[in-house]
């Protein structure tokens, strides 16, 4: 009988195909398979509460905090970041190409009324760009529908739609680096700080979850945030890119 | 368990609150769903009725490929249109994608293999009855369709309800084309598959729970009045 | 039966005008059908001829309904051709031919909507619809039962449903499997009296029947199977008093196994 | 267009490539969706027969609602079966989520009242024919039923086809029960789904083609197997 | 026939021993069937006993089919009530009564399989059942299409399949339904045969015939139906010499209007 944890994951991760470098690594050093759920932030973290895994990674650190808050898990620890851009058609029809400020950014595509297609799910993703808004001082969702449309999807999803009618969208670097169907978009905005995406695990609570394989679990999360853990992230390449930047505090 | 007390919890506050939003998704279900099926069955009774009827050479492989495509996955059926309609595809001067009728063609393209298929077996089935009778009779093959998708109309009601709920608890092709949009493109099924993703459960199963509701409306209606059609029948 | 509705309703002159392209003579060649791995009719040879009444008879299973649906073109020959008119059988040439099935096949519709049915296709104009419609229902005495579903008839009564929706054809050939198997004497005997009237005004009759003194009524020539095999072809007197054939001496009797 | 040559340039290639993760990823679909559609056979032919045998009140009320499931969204069955399943759960000791098990679970249930309903449709036609003779011979309920299920058994093939279909293209239950997780529960209809969510749309094609490929082999192989069964059939 | 396995074959004893717990007298008492908002059969009462053939005649659509589904409990009357041995029919008393239906049904099997799939209905045991159907397939003169279609048999082979199938039920009243209309006279002669031997052994016989002749042959009574009503129950002697009712006498004349 092999041993294996269930991992709650967001999909950017497992998209973006870190796990498929990191699990194998981790396999061959430990005889134990991760087995990785990708679904949204919000299903991932509803899941976990469930009991329905060992560890949660994900991406949204104020949902994060209040899971462990709640005794549903039981420590937080930061493992890696990676940043937020937006992307747009190459056609720019909002003159954003090339800004590194993301508020002025989004104010020109409002007064273009440019296509913007936000996740609309709740995701860390979508968390995160409401709040980009909220900064500017823009509501959006007064024209949902309109300019502003909330696919209500996954980041794959969302990409996509938004190529398929030249919107602009905020993505994760990873997501989009290794994203197949770019069409002729690219990176519109970037290098804004506000723009940073860290990534968080969390042993999910055997006090909570008594069927939690606590030890196996821990050792996972431990093993991330150990050198070999912290490297392994590192030399995770798209495209000969960087897409995570390792940053646990014991590093 | 207690989930699906929510659940239930949930629905009924929806359907009590007469919410905007839910209303205007519903329609859309319902709108999208009746115009794919319509268009399934426009296509897929006679197309059916043809191969029960037809004496052709590869009319079995036509059987077979038919009944193969009743398998033709949600997502595949929703890339493929995706790619028709997008801008950089040979439809894209029709600026389809992201619509209800992107939506309807995709459900269509789903739904009418289903109703060809069980039409087919439908129609075979009498055709077996009648087959003698109208050739003796000389009926050409369009008389020969017409009679026995008319006399069949009970049996294949059936057949159009199994289309009607293909595309009525779809979500992986239209949410391909139709992208969820809210106030846009969004249904039902899409609005569920969006509350699953985010967490909520019980909301998610409340709507599928309006969603079953639905399906029971449209189902008991189509019943009823098939039965009054019956008692009524035979003109 | 009400003979001006009769008159009205059986065909007649039909036959004549379109004899020019017509379908005579009707001629089997070596004829042949199998089935199952069978030899079900064995190379038949007979020619038809509008203007004699053609009874055929022989044991059950002797093949008389296999001759009947090769004549109407409803199985095809594995052995053989048929020929009418001296052609192979087209579509055209078909649809001068009726068939009254042994075993009634009636539409999951009423008595009314199985005539409308049967007028549209054999191509009557909408108009006149529902005119032939009552002669026929007055023809097969169905008049009382127009609105019922045909398939809840009593057999006799889709047995003359089957019959008149035939005669709405106005075939030049009508085959005719038993047709009244299931009627009363009285409807036997106003059936009987149609098929001659209707061969009288010139349409050819292929009836099958077990019934002696029926066929002994209605027939200028007998046709007898016996195995598949025409067993003898011969006129009805000849048949009747002296069969050439042992097979068709031992079924007059009612001892002929086949 | 490329996108669709594209397409069929990935499908040629994974084919002939013979992949291991591949091969493991179309076997678990196999065994998952033919499990589940026998799964539902087992339920659904019994209980469609007995439904259009059957002479009880609420037998119209129950038709209707074995209509209306076969509209039952995906995702909600995924949902409910995800509730049961979960670790908070009732069965959660089974621990039978995100396993191959809970796949096939929610796909029977899925495909059940499609089973169901289609064999009430077919087994009510030929019944009308046999009704009153295997009642004046006595046949008892389970007889009555036996007989009509074996003699109509050619026409419920396609109604196997139709569930087969439904199973092998579904991706919305099996995704939330199973997980999508690699070498585990990962199978063509969620490999499809991801590989579209990283937007490798022609690869996500590629595979959608091999699954078309897949349930045309499938839907041969028994249209074969019903042919030659004809021909030796009336035993 | 082979006279050996008839003997066999036709059930005997079988009605004496259960008797007791009996079905007769088999009575309607005001027996009334409705549908289509039509009154299609009208307060018929009759007691049936063992020891007579019973023969019931009438025009086409008098409701002689009916009547039998009647006795059988395959429709319900809307109006009167039917009783066996004094009690309301029950499964067990039902499963005494074997009809065999004026229009042939068979299943989608071989002969054989037909004969099969009736005696595992009626409960023979499985070891016994091969030798019953040979014995059935000789009685019926059908052993030579054991492994054929049953649907694709002709009108006479199928009605001949329907009639050693109702006999295989061992049955203590049989009612036949024109049992043999798409006969030819040989088998024709065999079936009467038959019918007069299992009388002889105690089966209870209702026949439906339009065959004058056919009818004198076997029947000891005559119920004759007009329009859904008993119009006259009396002896066959009675019956054919003098019957009382102008509509019989019309019918037998063939003049008879339903
Ligand atoms: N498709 C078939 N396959 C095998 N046998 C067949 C087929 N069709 C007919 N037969 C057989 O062919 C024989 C002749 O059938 P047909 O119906 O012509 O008989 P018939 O002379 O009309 O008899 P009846 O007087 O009983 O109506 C029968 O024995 C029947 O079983
Ligand atoms: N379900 C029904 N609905 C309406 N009318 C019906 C129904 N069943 C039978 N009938 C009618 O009842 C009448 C009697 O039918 P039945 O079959 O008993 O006649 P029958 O005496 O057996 O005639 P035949 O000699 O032609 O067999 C027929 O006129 C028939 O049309
Ligand atoms: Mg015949
Ligand atoms: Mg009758």
């Amino acid at each position: 009988e092999e041993k294996f944890i269930i991992v709650q994951s967001t999909t950017s991760t497992q998209n973006a195909g870190l796990y498929d470098h990191l699990l194998p690594i981790y396999h061959e050093k430990t005889g134990v398979e991760v087995r990785v759920v990708a679904v949204g932030t919000g299903q991932a973290i509803k899941n976990a509460q469930n009991c329905d895994g060992d560890v949660l990674f994900v991406h949204a650190k104020p949902a994060e905090e209040k899971f462990v808050a709640e005794g549903y898990g039981v420590t937080r620890a930061d493992v890696m970041y990676n940043d937020f851009v937006i992307v747009g058609p190459a056609a720019d029809p909002a003159g954003v190409a090339g800004s590194k400020d993301v508020s002025g950014a989004l104010e020109r595509i409002k007064q273009a009324e440019a296509p913007f297609a936000s996740r609309g799910d709740d995701s860390g993703t979508h968390k995160a760009e409401l709040a980009l808004w909220q900064a500017s001082g823009i509501d959006p969702t007064a024209d949902s529908g309109g300019w502003y449309r909330e696919t209500g999807s996954g980041m794959g999803a969302t990409l996509n739609s938004a190529v398929g009618m030249g919107a602009y969208a905020l993505t994760d670097r990873a997501s989009w680096i290794a994203f197949g169907n770019k069409g002729s978009f690219g990176i519109a905005v970037e290098g804004d700080q506000r723009l940073f995406n860290q990534y968080g695990v969390i042993l999910v609570s055997p006090e909570n979850c008594p069927n939690v394989k606590a030890e196996l679990g821990q050792q996972f999360i431990d093993w991330l945030l150990s050198d070999a853990g912290q490297s392994a992230i590192a030399d995770f390449k798209q495209h000969g890119q960087q897409l995570f930047f390792p940053n646990a505090k014991t590093s | 368990m207690q989930d699906f007390g929510a659940a239930f919890g949930q629905a009924f506050a929806l359907i009590l609150s007469g919410d905007a939003d839910l209303l205007e998704i519903i329609g859309l279900s319902l709108r999208v769903t009746f115009s794919a099926v319509a268009l399934a069955c426009l296509v897929g009774l006679p197309l059916g009725a043809a191969l029960a009827v037809g004496r052709f050479p590869g009319r079995m492989a036509a059987v077979t490929v038919v009944n193969a495509l009743m398998g033709l996955p949600p997502v595949v059926v929703g890339l493929g249109v995706y790619l028709m309609l997008s801008s950089a595809g040979p439809l894209g001067v029709l600026q389809l994608l992201y619509t209800p009728s992107a939506m309807i063609i995709a459900q269509a393209i789903l739904v009418a293999p289903i109703i060809t298929a069980l039409t087919r077996q439908v129609v075979e089935d009498l055709h077996g009855e009648y087959d003698e009778l109208l050739r003796a009779m000389g009926a050409r093959r369009l008389a020969t369709i017409a009679t026995l998708l008319w006399d069949a109309r009970y049996s294949l009601m059936t057949t159009a309800l199994a289309g009607l709920g293909r595309a009525l608890g779809e979500v992986g092709a239209i949410i391909i084309v139709g992208g969820n949009i809210n106030h846009v493109t969004r249904v039902m099924t899409t609005t569920i598959a969006l509350e699953t993703s985010k967490g909520n459960l019980s909301l998610a199963l409340g709507l599928g729970i309006i969603l079953v509701g639905l399906a029971l409306l449209v189902n008991g209606l189509v019943m009823g009045l098939r039965s009054s059609a019956a008692r009524l029948a035979y003109a | 039966m009400h003979d001006g509705l009769q008159r009205q309703a059986v065909p007649q002159a039909a036959a004549a005008p379109r004899a020019a392209t017509g379908i005579w003579p009707l001629e089997l060649h070596d004829v042949s059908f199998a089935a199952g791995g069978k030899a079900l009719t064995d190379r038949l040879s007979l020619r038809l001829r509008p203007g004699t009444r053609t009874v055929v008879m022989g044991p059950n299973g002797a093949g008389k309904s296999l001759l009947l649906r090769l004549i109407a073109g409803l199985i095809q020959p594995t052995g053989g051709t048929i020929t009418l008119g001296g052609r192979p059988a087209d579509a055209a040439a078909r649809r001068r031919i009726a068939l009254v099935f042994q075993r009634p096949v009636v539409l999951r519709r009423s008595v009314a909507a199985n005539l409308r049915h049967a007028l549209a296709v054999y191509g009557v104009p909408r108009g006149e619809r529902a005119r032939r419609i009552d002669a026929l229902l007055a023809l097969g005495q169905l008049e009382a039962l127009a609105g019922r579903p045909a398939r809840v008839l009593s057999g006799g009564e889709q047995q003359r449903l089957s019959l008149v929706r035939a005669l709405a054809a106005e075939p030049e050939l009508l085959l005719l499997d038993e047709p009244t198997a299931s009627l009363d004497p009285q409807a036997t005997a106003a059936i009987e009296a149609l098929i001659g009237q209707a061969a009288a005004a010139g349409v050819k009759i292929v009836l099958v029947t077990h019934d002696r003194g029926q066929a002994q009524r209605l027939a200028d020539e007998v046709l007898f199977l016996h195995r598949g095999a025409l067993a003898e072809h011969s006129s009805a007197d000849a048949f009747f008093n002296k069969p050439s054939s042992a097979a068709a001496q031992a079924y007059l009797e009612g001892r002929l196994l086949l």
